[in-house]
């Protein structure tokens, strides 16, 4: 049992100093990457791209901008 | 008549034992967590019902030919747990993380969580009765990641036996995040410090979140290849989405796949909580683990939080570390409240699903660090 | 030379048998059924492309190797028509029944139509050249039970060798049942039975719905543990549904996967349709016996509630004790209909539920005796 | 075969007494929880839980109304 | 300390091999493609990723017990690309086809882009260190086909240890279409032919769309059943879109169905690769033989519709011609695009249609012919 | 290799002859096909049978003309 714990303490250090290690990497990593892209291809910001309902949006508005036109014809016929 | 008899002696009141009654007693009672209570319904309902339905005597739904023996193969496979890892990959925007890479070392240190508990359970074997190998000790730990799919995978791999109690400790303790948390961060942080307002968040670009994964998985290739199936299974949902090139594969993984196989994974993982696997005194262990995991988890994150602040030319409100943890997004919400508790115009919810999504990564990376460790 | 000669003999028309050649028209039939006369179509269609696929020469489909032989493994396993009764369960809407649950006696009468109809296929073996054991006429009598799911369940455990035509004749017949059960609906009642007007049915509350799959499945596990896996499945896609709180599990569980699993169920049907198993006189026997045995369990269903009428101080319209045979919601809606012809201001269809989804409980419980007790 | 139609009407027995006997403690074990649940939970009737679509709708109507006040104001630019 | 070391020879780093990092290079490449080049993202993305992860030294993930040895398996039984094809033939409108039948000698064609590059194939084995067998250079010719589905059941029936090649070469030139055509198409017409304008296609009844799938499969059966899987589950996806009466089937075939199987074989199709059979001379034969086969079906197809034009009373535009590789609906786009450079108000494009899906039928044919003869 | 190559060319000969085999009797049989169906069931064109969505777009439109009627009676109270 002694032998253990004296696993798990080795394994603690290991483990925390290997999920150290990485994620410091990794932020080494993308201050590097972030740092070349907005320098060379500083493109547009994320999050607008492109989704699929976007179609459906446009198809929306259009299919609401056709019912209100329909409806106002209809309306002034009436007057 | 021989018939009545017959049917008599296939009756569940001929053939259910106290342990079943118990086990199915469990399933009910995570059914009225999940449904009154709002525990993690999604996984904690089907977990519940599996626990239900793998309890009653004589259906046989976990023994060869029974469908969740069947369906527990896509967790021995560690085809689920990754799949939902596929979906959530596709759901998680990297993007304050990317913004303030810094907090990357928040995730880190909640990671001890993991670690922390890994040395209890052990130093549990003490205890009379409880007797936990190093295997079952790891696979224990690692629901200090509070993240669930690595959980399901690493017990599945490590230590199938306990792999019920594991996940219901996991996800139960998700769901419990707004208690167990509020009360350390309280207790580590000053008002003072609880104040601090962060600066804005630049906006990453589209080409960083897609180099990202892609960064992400060689590192995890060159550097920690075992945990290379969760992260690599993860940075392709994120791919899918970040390149906005396959929006269909991605929404499917997002919705439909990660559905079904949820499923089927709490199912599963419900025809796990068998009676002597789960009543013993080892789940009480692995229960009373798990809320250590959690704290540990919390108070680390806070702590290197306040060591950074240090050190640090830009301000950091030490609560985000907290969301560290993971728990995505209840963490980083829990995070945002109680700094408005201080501060009602602070809003700390961006800020802290930067060290949120940090925390995914470190525990995936603790478990392989496990799996390549732990044999 | 050689090469062409390979190539002829490797055409259908070289390999071709005239059972094959029968079959495909069988499944030509069956498409022509669901396609031009809307014989449930979401089954048959599937089944009857099945039926064409499997009795294709030389391509070997459903033997190993073969994508059908991989498909029937769902079936085998029980895999997909647990599933697809997740889904049904997960659709439907207990309410009626909850708010006047003396409905189930009539759910419950209806399955005489199983009953009646095994001791009838026993019977039938005094026709020469009919030969059922216990387990294929407990297989067959299922029909009776006007569930899908749970015939092909039935028939996969104890006669898959019957497989393909008791899955033809359920769904045929289901689709039948606005053909087959007027007439005996009109036989047994006066124009004055089927004027009764119902009272208006409480709303129930969702506290109800919740608690009602829990405590059916509680129910069956104690009696009835062989009928668990079918009532487990559905009751838990109902939960899924009444609590609200996992809707987009719920939501997938009714759309895409059972969607999905209909297709390959429906495929796998269609693979045990081959002219060894489908082409004798049992199937004859099958065809009949299952037009029998929805006329038994129409005729039981309206009985049931006259006898009911006469002990019950509110009064009850013996039309809806037709829609107790299932054939959700098709029968519990030849109940509004019939009932209409008599009194147009008749509003029969939300009464007919109740007894309709009482009739899939008491399916599911009949296929549990059966289960346990046919060997 | 006598022996086979006997075990037949044995079961057709046996079978409807279970189903009658199931249900029937099922009509019981219903009447007991709905008078337990409306005399001490009587909380909301069923039927009203807020479903995934709300959202949805709320996004629509929202749109619909954004697209009419769009046109109502082009329009008027016009007139 | 021993567990550092074991550490450090658990990394990626000490383990990986010089062609595992070429492979995974290859991966990068795909998702560049995929990505930033749009070529057919939807299978390239998962492919690359999967060519990634599955050169992961360590992790082993297309070992037995790792997740991508699990998923070839739906490739293995033909699972994946046959329900692939059931979703394809969901979303194909054969109306255009139907009104005009004779462009289905432009599909047929352009098979020879197949037939010859078999030929070539086997040609290719006088240059030293290529050597491909027979059903080798089957698998590779079916490339010519410009159907994906297609090739990677061929290939997986005939020579599996290329599938991940053929795969690959066969993606990439099906988004090449627009690059590789027009140039051919060009060169084999003239400005007036290119000119052309076609008679407007009659509508086609619901009824003609019903029947054809059933004609085509039936046709199948007899002549040749080696083709049936792939021809049949087109039809029956086919039979559910144009019957109407299944919308919901159909609807999930072509949305989550075949959304969630092009994940899966996606990352299947990445598994195989590996090193040791992607790195060879023979990829650079099959990258190469890829590129004749679409430029000889380009050619054939143009040529005949050239021959036909010499017979036919209604005049047909040899840009057409080129649609009936199929690489549905890009080669229809392309033979729209330079038709209009020629007249800008010649709108080829529902004319193009018929050819290309005639296209799919003929690969389907051409792999039958493969599958029976070639052993 | 010599005999490689022949059985190539066979095999390019009968899978061309096959598929143009195939493909023209699929040619006579539409054509027969859509003959006897002209004649016999002129139908229905295609293209046109009702499918799942049409219930939606409906509900769209009832929607729709539900919410520009809910605000043109808002905006006439106001004048
Ligand atoms: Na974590
Ligand atoms: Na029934
Ligand atoms: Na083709």
């Amino acid at each position: 049992m002694n032998e253990l714990v004296s696993s798990g303490i080795e394994l603690m250090l290991i483990g925390m100093g290997m999920v150290f290690a990485f994620l410091a990497m990794l932020i080494v990593a993308i201050k590097s990457m972030s740092a070349a892209i907005l320098r060379f291809f500083p493109g547009l910001p994320g999050g607008h791209h492109v989704g699929t309902h976007h179609g459906d949006d446009l198809g929306a508005i259009a299919a609401i901008s056709a019912a209100v036109h329909q409806y106002r014809k209809k309306h002034q016929q009436k007057i | 008549m021989e018939n009545l008899s017959l049917l008599w002696e296939s009756t569940g009141l001929y053939n259910i034992t106290g342990p079943q009654m118990i086990m199915m007693s469990v399933g009910f009672l995570l059914l009225f967590l999940a449904i009154k209570k709002g525990f993690e319904p999604l996984l904690l309902l089907p977990i519940g019902f599996g626990a239900i339905l793998s309890n009653i005597p004589v259906a046989g739904m976990t023994e060869e030919g029974g469908v969740l023996y069947y369906m527990y193969g896509g967790i021995k496979s560690g085809m689920f747990p990754l799949l939902i890892f596929l979906g959530v990959g596709a759901m998680t925007d990297f993007g304050p993380m990317l913004a303030n890479p810094k907090t990357l070392l928040l995730g880190a240190a909640a990671q001890f969580g993991i670690f922390g508990t890994l040395f209890g359970a052990l130093a549990l074997n003490a205890v009379p009765g409880m007797d936990f190998n190093l295997k079952q000790a790891a696979a224990i730990a690692i629901i200090g990641g509070a993240d669930g799919p690595t959980a399901i995978y690493v017990a599945s791999k490590l230590a199938p036996e306990l792999l019920g109690a594991i996940a219901v400790a996991a996800y139960s303790y998700m769901a419990l995040v707004p208690l167990i948390q509020p009360p350390i961060m309280r207790a580590l942080t000053t008002e003072e410090e609880r104040k601090i307002e962060m600066q804005q968040l630049r906006t990453v670009t589209q080409t960083e979140k897609i180099v990202f994964p892609l960064m992400l998985v060689t590192l995890t290739a060159f550097l920690l290849p075992s945990a290379a199936p969760l992260v690599g299974m993860f940075c392709m949902g994120n791919l899918m989405n970040a390149s906005g090139v396959v929006d269909r594969l991605s929404k499917t993984a997002q919705n439909e796949l990660i559905n079904i196989v949820t499923i089927f994974l709490g199912l599963s993982v419900g025809s796990k909580l068998s009676a002597d696997a789960f009543l013993t005194l080892e789940t009480l262990g692995i229960l009373g683990l798990g809320a250590i995991a959690f704290s540990i988890g919390t108070a680390s994150g806070v702590l290197m939080a306040k060591v950074m602040n240090r050190f640090s030319s830009t301000p950091i409100n030490p609560l985000i570390g907290a969301a560290g943890v993971s728990a995505v997004p209840m963490a980083a919400r829990v995070a945002n409240k109680v700094g408005q508790e201080s501060n009602p115009y602070n809003f700390l919810l961006m800020h802290a699903m930067g060290p949120n999504v940090a925390g995914v990564i470190g525990s995936a990376v603790a478990a392989g660090v496990l799996l390549s460790l732990v044999r």
